[in-house]
Parts: structure tokens; C-alpha cells; sequence
């Protein structure tokens, strides 16, 4: 480190005059050096256009972070332009560090989810990890305290070794770091398909609560004002992690040229979390942002760039892990459990001083200019400097061309009859589907999970939706996360419409008002036109969905290039939705609760079986057209249901998702204190695989006491909605038994239960192996 | 064929950051341990196996350390290996 | 009353343990930070559940040397009433004021669900307001809590009726499923010899309001309450 | 004053139950190694400390295992001590 008294002053007046030198031993910049680099020719063009000069190593480094997809979303802005972001209760669109809205009561919710994808592909455990770390981060900069996580993962088929540690790693992951942090976990979800075989997805989303006063914005201002690096050190982690991520994987992808991984430390953000909240709340500082993807660049130059200023700082005072960092590493490293502080001028003591109660450390590396240039210096010396407005915003942003792929036009036009033949007695099949992994209980996960610190969890994980209390008011707050893949295959507009209205329809069953979401966009290379079809189907569907639903998107994530030797994954756009119940005692579950209880199915069921589970398992397809979405009717639905639950007229609710009615009705069943038998009769004169298994959308299955019978099904009437009174909650020792006219399932709700339960432990006990490092 | 004690000794690579080295650093730096200027904490794994030779033994429970006992994109190992019954240490 | 409640570096249930106490009403919970050399005026402690330092070296091991820590065993050797849940109970291990070890989970993985949980002896500060054998529905949450002591300790705490609790089925009885992570004769919680000092893996603070599922952790705050009444009286 | 690398060897106690060494064993029985009769999983503590002597270095790191870093109730350790800078495992 620099002595501070020998060091130049950090303000120099018209520093946009200053050209870097190359330091020495730095790479010359070669066409390849900036092929590398991950920009293509035009993108250097522009470059060279914005310095007026060549850039130096350390420069291209930082263009480079800046402009990948993941912090320049140069493939994605003008898509993510189409959706809706505004509503009355939205305090904070997109573009910070988390979207935030009005909750009632003075009270305000960040809320946002990010994915760890890449890094979880080449470590499990670290990768996972350090993504709930980031998650967290990006929500208590706002000001927020985390009061919640969620995970939404997606591994290839549980029959490969590989993918069992992979699922057992960032399972282990999620579960250790958000557990030691003490934020308990409330839902999420998790698909296996043999779509995303080497490319994992793990998406973590956030919730945080704050007093409206106490927002906080990562903004740089006010020239003069010094530049801190804050908690945990910087070493040579994760190097171009921010690139990386936007490249596809290969072959040699575990090779050793990776980026070092970076490791999680749980405790250091515990700690970095309760003294962040103290430091926002003491007034000492202007802005704080987490050093996330592309590290101190990213943070530096977006405080800069949303306050208008610009930085200067000195990488010889950043402090570092290791010895003889260069300001390249230093500048790109991904060390977790750091922030970037813009402090007041002056109070830098009283910065150190609430960081060191913490023990941690704080160090002035720079501070706010007002030439607006994005100036990096070593030991006096500048090393880098560019504007930092085009440096953050000027990423050349595309339009690419999209058609559809022509595997998917041919698997939608399968002939899916034969499917639908099967006829009487289906329990066999219905059994080897309640045994999939993606119908199956995912307590397996969800113990491993601390769902309950912070004595605010009112209804945990194996629910439709999680929900939190907001202690000192009478609401709560409700959270899901929901994306079909296959759907969005086989149809992305009709998919992202499907994932929305599933976490509408989740949230509205536990009791929530929808409210807002957040997104992860996850899908393959978008530079090949089919991609890019997909992503712009996707997000018109999502657009249309939440404009319709009234949930405006607040932010969300981009990760793109999810792709292993040219295969991509499905188009997998997760919405993470968050919901308000206005009174915590109208939270509700999916389990039936007292024998005797009537049965009653909102919404209709068409004959349809294209990309369900059934199709999968049995015959080992994906074809057929994804299930249609009415958003009308589901709206209708929607509020009929929760006008229902506000009234207090029905016991349970469960939305019909993976595995159809027939697997619905089996959660209901058996995923109480008790397992509970049902007596259910069908009418519906369709085939009994579609009836059963076939994934129609905008379905929710009630229960509710016999007197409350008629009233409920005159409201859903009123509603427009189609409604039937199918059958009756048995008792303990009741079977489980689902009658129609041209098929049937009949089996012990103790079987029913064991497979429920039993499938993912069995399944994962052959993967010890793999889990005792 | 002889049985060989295996002492497999796991660290973490160098460079990653290591939060349980850190932790004991600074719990000894607090407890007025001094002198102290590195702590890196990994695992030991202590086997017993049979094998033709010395050899064979090490080349065994090398394929083991890469196939499972060693995370090889955060850990670095390193062997002992031994004829059992193995000696006691008299060093601890 | 008033009890104070530990904050180590990495704990994450003192707000949980304060809250509880505030909600059953009749405390006053102050926080102490582990940098605090005195207790001060206090009727009794909780040493809250969390990840001191992260857990890192061993549950416990290193908050056990924290300032405040020799207030806490002096506190408790003078009689006090103390109670360490869950990272409480591994930091009363590690300091010596608690017999045996916890160790990790059998299965080698965190658990977090409701256990059944039996009351097996109400002679302490901490559990008088229960009956005994009374079966109790609290959540657990942890990686380390699989009790373990010698041979000889184990009998020791049998014969003087120091096991506090026992994981238990719905039913109350000891089948090994019940048993969440191989802990030594089921224990589930302990007390030291003169009974003032409990530790126990269980969160009882995540069960005393009907909105959190359970209320069956209430009963510990209310005996503890019953006992500084008495003690004071 | 030198400086010694100090390696502190952390075992769970004989007869005591070890579930990941339970596992270990398992899991390479699993993986088809057989010939594995015994798995030990403990911790290694790698220190770099000033001291006067070999003799002065093993004393002060035995201190603290005993203060800290070993749990007397569930775990033996032993130190291997060498003169600072190391020489590297050849045998990995
Ligand atoms: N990865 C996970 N983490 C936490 N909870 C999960 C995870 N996967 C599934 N769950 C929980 O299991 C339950 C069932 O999940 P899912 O089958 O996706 O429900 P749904 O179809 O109603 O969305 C939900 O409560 C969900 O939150
Ligand atoms: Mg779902």
C-alpha cells in the first residue's frame, strides 16, 4: 500500500487529458488479445471511437467486463425494453442494485433474483453459494434487511452420477450459506431434464424489507466525497467472471486456463450485512453498491455513471490477499463478500469505525470527480482512463435476427394420439410419475434449508408459495418461483405467459395478492437466430402476462450462452414473483386438512398431454403443443380464489401443475400432518391420460368444508369461473382414489405418501459417493 | 499383498481464499498468539488399504483422491504413505 | 426480568431469542456483544443459535474465548440460569460449562424440520411449567448436533436425570428414525450438575406464537420466568 | 527467531463414531475400492510460526491444540514440524 502522505491527491482537475501508459509487461492489443477479450470488431471500433486512442491492456480488460452480456446485456436491452415496469406501488424500476415496491404500512420490499449458472457448472457447492451471497448483497445495498431466499434449479436426468453431485453441490451450497447468514428459505423449485446436462441452472432470488426512508441507491456524488472498498479482501478470484458467463462451455471447460473459482464466506457477509445496515443508517455515507459480477469496474463505474460523476481510484490502496496484483486482477477480480462505499467527505473515521466493530475493514481507495472519467491509477501512475457514461451505457446494444428452429416445429406437430390410448386402470403409470423427481416431494432440499430463523415464516417450503409475516403489522408477504421449460420450448411466447400466470396462481393460493416480479432469463446463445426467436417469444409473452396481471417487472438477470458443445438448454425464463396478503391469517396451503371436506376443481381441462411429465417419463418425449394460456380466464380465476380464501370460505388450495390433476390431488393428499385419503369422481368424458396427467393450465383444487360447498361454487360462477364439486377428503386410512369414466386410479395413501417422500432421498442415497468431500 | 496405512492430506489451492484458515488466524492472533503468519486449514484423510507394494498403494489412493476424496478445482492433496501396522507418531 | 442475550460474530438467532421474549412478555431483553467484558445486572442468559465465526474450526470453539464468555461462566458457576440453543449449547460445550460434544450429523447434512421433542425431566429453571414426558413439536435447524459424550458421562447424566430432552416420534417414543442426527441416547438437551445451565439443539424461540405453527417452545421462557419470580420472592 | 512450518494433524478419537469416515468408506466401497479396511476423516491445520527452535515451535503449536484448535473430548492430534521455507511434497 501507498503511504497516504506521498500519494497524489486522488482530485485532479481535467483529468480526461491524461493518457495511460502501457505498464510495463503488459500484452500488446492485438486483434487476438481483443478477440479474447470477448468484443467483436465493431464493439472495438467503438472503442477506439469513445478513447480517440488505442486502449491500454487494463482499459480493454475493463471494456470488456463492462460490455460482456452479463453487465451490458448487449443482447437483451432492447428485449427488455418491451416490459412493463411501472404500477403505483413500484418505488424502484429496474436498474439498481434490486427492484423495490410499496408494501403498505411505511414499509418497502427489495426484491430480485440472480443466477450463479456458469460458476455452479464448474463447482457445485462454491458456485451455488457464492450466488446466494450476491443475491443477499444486492439486496441489503438497498437498505434492506434479507428476510427471505428462494432457489430455482435445473440439473439433466437423476440417473447420471454427474448430475446427482451436481444437485447434491448446489443443493449443499444454497443451504450452507444462506443458513449461516441466517436468512431463511421459503421456496423455490428445481426440474431435471436431460436439456440441461452440463448446464445447471441456479438462480437465486432475494426478498428484503426496509423502511421507505431507508432506500438507498448505488450512486457516486457529490465530487470530493471518498471512495471505499469494504469487508473482505481482494484476491485473484473469479478473474473475467462477468465475460465468462456469457461465453458458451466446452470440453475443457474444468481445465485449469478457468478463472479461479470463487469461495464463499458466509460469516464475513453476516457480518458485512449488519454493519452495511448500520453504515446506510448512520448518514456517513452517499451511495454503496456490492463489487458483484466485473468486481471493482462494474461497481465503480455504475456509482459513477448513475450519479453523473466520475472516480479516481488508486489500486496500490485497494487491499489485496495477494501479493503483486496487478490493477488488471485487481480491477476484474470477483472476490465476494466486498462493497464499494461512497462515503461523506470527512467521515471516513466513523466509516472504519462501524466496519471494525464488525471486524472488518474499510479503505479510502479513490474518490468521486466531476469530469465524468472512470480513471484508474497505480501508485500515482494512470493506468486507465475512459468516460464513464459510454463506458456503462454506450454498449453497443443488437437486434438479432429469429426464426424458429425447425426440431422444435417438428416435435410440435408430433402426432400425440397413440399417447392418449391407454385406458382403465392407470395406476401404474400414475405411480411411476408420482416416482419422477420433478412430481416427487423436494423435502430432500428443503431440509437441508433453514426455513424457519427469523421467526417470521409462516408458511414453509412444500406449499405453493412461501410466506412471511411482516412482524409489527398485520401482513404478510407470499413468494414463488415458477418456469416451465419444456413450454417455453416448444413455445416461449405461450411458456413465459404459462411460467407468469403459474406464479400468479401459486401466490393466489397461498393467500397473496400478486404484486411484482423479478426475472432470469436464462437460455442458449442468442447470436444463432433460433435462440434469439426464443428470447424475444419469451419476453413478449412475459411483457403480455404481467401488463394483463397487473405485476410489473422490477428487475432481473440475463444469463445467456447456457450451452455445452453447441446444445442448448431450453428457453428457461424464471419469474420470481412477490405477492401481499393483507391479513397473515388468510395465508393458505395446498395439503387438505379435515376428512369429510368437499373437493371442488376451478378451471377446465383440455386434452392436452404436449410437453407434460407424462409424455417424458413414459415415453421419454418432449413434442406436442405446449399447453395454451388464457390469461383472461386465469384472471377470472384468480380472483374468484382469492376473493374465496379473503372471505374465509375454503381450507386448502393447490394450483395443478407438473403431473397434472391426478399428481395435484396426490400433494393435497398426502402433504398435511396426516396423509389423508381422497374419494374423487371425474366426469369429463376426455381421454383418461390427458384428464389425469395432461398439464392444462389455470386449474386450482379446493378444499372447503360441506356447508361452504354451494357458496363457493356460486362465487367461482360469478367469477365466469368453470367450477365442479369432484369428490371428498377421506380419512387416514381412506385410499386414494380417483374415478372416471374411462379410466382409474386406486391406491393406499400410505404407497402414495412413501413414493411421494421416499423418491428423491432413494434416488440421492446412491450419490454418497459424491457427496463426502 | 501387505496393508499400508495412507495419510491423505487435503489443502485448499493456493490462492482461493480460505475462510477457516482465516477464522483460526485470527482466533489465535486474538488469544495473543503472535507470530503466527499463515493458517490454512484442510482435511486429512487417514486410510488403511491393501496393496502389492508401497507402490501400487500410493497409485490406488491417488486414483481415489482425483476420482473422489479431493475436490480437484479447490484442493490440492498430497500423500503419506506407510507399511502398517503403522508407527505411532511419537511426535504429538 | 432481566435476561441478557449474547450476540457472538456470526449469530443469527439473538433477534429470534429477544423477540420471544418480548412476545411471552415479563423480560426485559437487553443485548450483550462479545466484546463486553460484564454482564451487569442480569437474571439470567441465552447464548442464541447461529454460526459464531462462521463455525469454521468447530461449532463453538472460538466464541467460547470471547470477553463475555468469562462473565457467562462466572455467572453460571455462581448459580445463574443459562441457556444455550442450538450454536448456545456447542459454545456451552466448548467452554467447558456443558459435558461432551456435538458432532456432525449421521447423514452429514444440515436438518431443518419439526422434531418431536420429550420433556424428560422438569427438575430445572427451564422446563418446571412442562409435564413430564410431555411431548413438545420444535423446529431444529443445524449441521452439528449430534450429541456425544463418554461412556461414563452418559451414565452420569442418566442417573442424575440431566438429560432434558429426548428426540422422540409423534407418540412419544424413541424409535430411531426419530432421531435426527445420531445424537447419543436421543438427547436432544442437557443441564450441568447443579442444574442451572441447559443446553439443547432445539429452537424453542421458533415456537411460541400459533402464526409460526407451534407454541410448544413457550413453556421454557414461562418456567424460566416461573423460577426468577421465585427466586426473587 | 525462524520460521517453522508446523503441520497440526487432527484425528477423531479411536473408538469414536466418525460419520464421514463412515462415508468415506462407503463411498469408495461403492466406487468398486476395495481393499480399504479403515477411513479416518479429520482435519489439517497447515501454521507457519516464528519461533527460537524446532523445540520452541512444536510448543507453542502443542499449547495451541490444546487451548483451541483440538477438542480434547472427540479428537488426538500430532504436529509435524519443519523449518520454514518448506520443502514442497514431492510425493502428491
Ligand atoms: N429448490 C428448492 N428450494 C426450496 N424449496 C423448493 C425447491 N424446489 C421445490 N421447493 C418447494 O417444494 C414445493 C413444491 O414445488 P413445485 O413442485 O415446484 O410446486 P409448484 O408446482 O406448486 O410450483 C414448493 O413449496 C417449493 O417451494
Ligand atoms: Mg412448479
Amino acid at each position: 500500500m501507498t503511504d497516504p502522505t506521498t500519494s497524489p491527491s486522488p482530485v485532479t482537475t481535467d483529468g480526461g487529458a491524461v493518457i495511460p501508459r502501457p505498464r510495463p509487461g503488459d500484452p500488446e492489443i492485438t486483434a487476438e488479445v481483443v478477440e479474447a477479450h470477448g468484443l467483436s470488431a465493431e464493439e472495438y471500433e467503438r472503442v477506439l471511437g469513445i478513447l480517440s486512442r488505442t486502449p491500454t491492456f487494463t482499459e480493454l480488460g475493463i471494456f470488456s467486463a463492462m460490455w460482456s452480456e452479463h453487465c451490458g446485456y448487449k443482447n437483451s436491452k432492447r428485449l427488455l425494453m418491451l416490459l412493463p415496469t411501472e404500477a403505483p406501488w413500484v418505488i424502484q424500476g429496474p436498474g439498481e442494485n434490486a427492484g423495490v415496491i410499496d408494501v403498505g404500512d411505511g414499509l418497502a420490499l427489495a426484491f430480485k433474483i440472480e443466477s450463479h449458472n456458469h460458476p455452479s457448472a464448474v463447482e457445485p457447492y462454491q458456485g451455488a453459494a457464492t450466488g446466494v451471497g450476491g443475491i443477499l448483497r444486492d439486496i441489503f445495498t438497498m437498505g434492506a434487511r434479507p428476510i427471505a431466499v428462494l432457489d430455482s434449479l435445473r440439473f439433466g436426468d437423476l440417473d447420471s452420477g454427474r448430475n446427482r453431485y451436481l444437485f447434491a453441490g448446489v443443493v449443499k451450497g444454497v443451504g450452507d450459506y444462506g443458513n449461516c447468514v441466517g436468512i431463511p428459505n421459503i421456496g423455490g423449485e428445481v426440474f431435471f431434464d436431460r436439456a440441461y446436462d452440463g448446464n445447471p441452472l441456479v438462480n437465486a432470488m432475494a426478498l428484503g424489507l426496509m423502511k421507505r426512508e431507508d432506500l438507498i441507491k448505488g450512486e457516486a456524488s457529490g465530487v470530493g466525497n471518498p471512495i471505499m472498498a469494504v469487508g473482505a479482501r481482494t484476491g485473484r478470484d473469479g478473474i473475467h467472471g462477468a465475460t465468462f458467463a456469457s461465453e458458451e462451455l466446452s470440453e475443457d471447460s474444468d481445465e485449469s486456463s478457468r478463472p479461479q473459482v470463487q469461495v464463499g464466506d458466509p460469516f464475513t457477509e453476516k457480518l458485512l450485512l449488519e454493519a452495511s445496515l448500520e453504515l446506510i443508517r448512520s448518514g456517513h455515507i452517499v451511495g454503496i453498491q456490492d463489487m458483484g459480477a466485473a468486481g471493482v469496474t462494474s461497481s465503480a463505474s455504475e456509482m459513477a455513471g448513475r450519479a453523473g460523476s466520475g472516480v479516481e481510484l488508486e489500486m496500490a490502496d485497494v487491499p489485496v490477499r495477494e501479493e503483486g496484483m496487478t490493477p488488471y486482477e485487481i480491477l476484474l477480480s470477483e472476490s465476494q463478500e466486498r462493497m464499494l462505499v461512497a462515503a461523506k467527505a470527512g467521515r471516513e473515521d466513523e466509516v472504519r469505525k462501524i466496519l471494525a466493530k464488525w471486524e472488518l475493514e474499510a479503505e479510502v481507495i479513490g474518490a468521486v470527480t466531476d469530469d465524468g472519467y472512470f480513471r484508474i491509477l497505480e501508485d500515482g501512475e494512470v493506468v486507465a482512463n475512459i468516460p464513464a457514461l459510454p463506458l456503462t451505457d454506450g454498449c453497443p446494444t443488437y437486434e438479432r435476427e429469429g426464426i424458429e428452429g425447425e426440431d422444435v416445429k417438428e416435435a410440435r406437430r408430433r402426432d400425440l394420439s397413440p399417447v392418449l390410448e391407454p385406458e382403465g386402470d392407470l395406476t401404474e403409470p400414475f405411480m411411476r410419475l408420482m416416482g419422477s423427481p420433478n412430481v416427487a416431494s423436494k423435502r430432500w432440499i428443503y431440509d437441508q434449508y433453514d426455513t424457519t430463523v427469523r421467526t417470521s415464516t409462516v408458511v414453509r417450503p412444500g406449499s405453493d408459495a412461501g410466506v412471511v409475516r411482516l412482524r409489527g403489522t398485520r401482513r404478510a408477504i407470499a413468494a414463488t418461483t415458477d418456469c416451465n421449460g419444456r413450454f417455453c420450448w416448444l413455445n416461449p411466447r405461450e411458456g413465459a405467459k404459462a411460467a407468469v400466470a403459474e406464479a400468479a396462481r401459486n401466490l393466489v393460493c397461498s393467500g397473496a395478492l400478486p404484486t411484482a416480479i423479478t426475472n432470469n432469463l436464462n437460455f442458449g446463445n442468442p447470436l444463432k437466430p433460433h435462440i434469439y426467436h426464443q428470447l424475444r417469444e419469451a419476453v413478449l409473452g412475459m411483457a403480455e402476462a404481467c401488463s394483463l396481471f397487473e405485476t410489473p417487472v422490477t428487475g432481473g438477470n440475463v444469463s445467456l450462452f447456457n450451452e455445452t458443445d453447441g446444445k442448448a438448454i431450453y428457453p428457461t425464463p424464471v419469474v420470481g414473483m412477490v405477492g401481499i396478503l393483507d391479513d397473515v391469517d388468510h395465508a393458505t396451503r395446498a395439503a387438505f386438512q379435515v376428512e369429510g371436506d368437499s373437493i371442488i376443481l376451478l378451471g377446465e381441462t383440455s386434452e392436452e398431454i404436449g410437453g407434460s411429465e407424462y409424455l417424458y417419463r413414459e415415453h421419454g418425449e418432449v413434442a406436442g403443443e405446449a399447453p395454451s394460456v388464457d390469461l383472461l380466464a386465469e384472471r377470472r380465476l384468480q380472483h374468484a380464489v382469492l376473493g374465496m380464501i379473503q372471505k374465509g370460505h375454503i381450507r386448502s388450495a393447490h394450483d395443478c401443475s407438473e403431473g397434472g390433476l391426478a399428481a395435484a390431488l396426490a400433494e393435497s393428499a398426502v402433504s398435511g400432518e396426516r396423509a389423508l385419503g381422497v374419494d374423487v369422481q371425474l366426469h369429463a368424458r376426455i381421454a383418461p391420460v390427458a384428464l389425469f396427467f395432461g398439464e392444462s393450465t389455470g386449474r386450482v383444487i379446493l378444499s372447503c368444508s360441506a356447508d361452504e360447498e354451494s357458496r363457493v361454487l356460486e362465487i367461482a360462477r360469478s367469477h365466469g369461473v368453470p367450477a365442479q364439486l369432484i369428490g371428498r377428503v377421506g380419512g387416514t386410512a381412506s385410499p386414494f382414489s380417483i374415478r372416471a369414466p374411462r379410466g382409474s386410479i386406486e391406491i393406499p395413501v400410505e404407497t402414495l405418501r412413501e413414493r411421494y417422500f421416499g423418491t428423491l432421498p432413494e434416488l440421492m442415497a446412491q450419490t454418497a459417493a459424491e457427496e463426502v468431500r | 499383498m501387505s496393508r499400508f496405512d495412507v495419510e491423505v492430506r487435503i489443502k485448499p489451492r493456493p490462492g482461493l481464499l480460505d475462510p477457516q484458515g482465516k477464522a483460526v488466524h485470527h482466533a489465535l492472533e486474538s488469544l495473543g498468539y503472535d507470530g503466527v503468519s499463515e493458517a490454512k486449514v484442510g482435511r486429512l484423510i487417514a486410510l488403511t488399504v491393501e496393496a502389492g507394494s508401497e507402490a501400487d498403494a500410493r497409485d490406488r489412493v491417488e486414483q481415489m483422491c482425483r476420482k473422489l476424496l479431493a475436490n480437484p478445482v479447490t484442493e490440492d492433496f498430497s500423500l503419506r504413505v506407510t507399511e502398517a501396522p503403522a508407527v505411532t507418531d511419537g511426535d504429538g | 426480568m432481566k435476561v441478557a442475550v449474547i450476540t457472538f460474530p456470526g449469530s443469527n438467532c439473538d433477534y429470534d431469542c429477544y423477540q420471544a421474549l418480548k412476545t411471552l412478555g415479563g423480560f426485559e431483553p437487553e443485548f450483550r456483544w462479545h466484546r463486553d467484558e460484564k454482564l451487569g445486572d442480569v437474571d439470567a442468559v441465552l447464548l442464541p443459535g447461529g454460526f459464531s465465526y462462521g463455525d469454521y474450526l468447530r461449532s463453538g470453539a472460538i466464541a467460547r474465548f470471547s470477553p463475555i464468555m468469562e462473565a457467562v461462566v462466572e455467572f453460571a458457576r455462581a448459580g445463574g440460569p443459562v441457556a444455550g440453543i442450538c450454536n448456545g449449547f456447542q459454545i456451552l460445550c466448548e467452554s467447558g460449562l456443558l459435558p461432551g460434544a456435538l458432532l456432525p450429523n449421521e447423514s452429514l447434512l444440515f436438518r431443518s424440520y419439526d422434531v418431536h421433542i420429550r420433556v424428560e425431566t422438569v427438575r430445572t429453571p427451564f422446563t418446571s411449567a412442562y409435564e413430564r414426558h410431555q411431548v413438545l413439536r420444535i423446529p431444529i435447524a443445524h449441521g452439528d448436533g449430534n450429541f456425544h459424550a463418554d461412556d461414563e458421562t452418559l451414565a452420569e447424566l442418566e442417573g442424575d436425570d440431566r438429560i432434558v430432552f429426548r428426540y422422540v416420534d409423534a407418540d412419544g417414543s424413541l424409535t430411531p428414525e426419530a432421531n435426527p442426527n445420531g445424537s447419543a441416547h436421543h438427547i436432544a438437551g442437557i443441564v450441568n450438575a447443579s442444574r442451572n445451565v441447559l443446553g439443547m439443539m432445539p429452537h424453542p424461540e421458533r415456537a411460541v406464537e400459533p402464526v409460526l405453527g407451534s407454541t410448544d417452545g413457550a413453556g421454557l421462557f414461562t418456567s424460566l420466568r416461573r423460577h426468577l419470580e421465585g427466586a426473587m420472592a
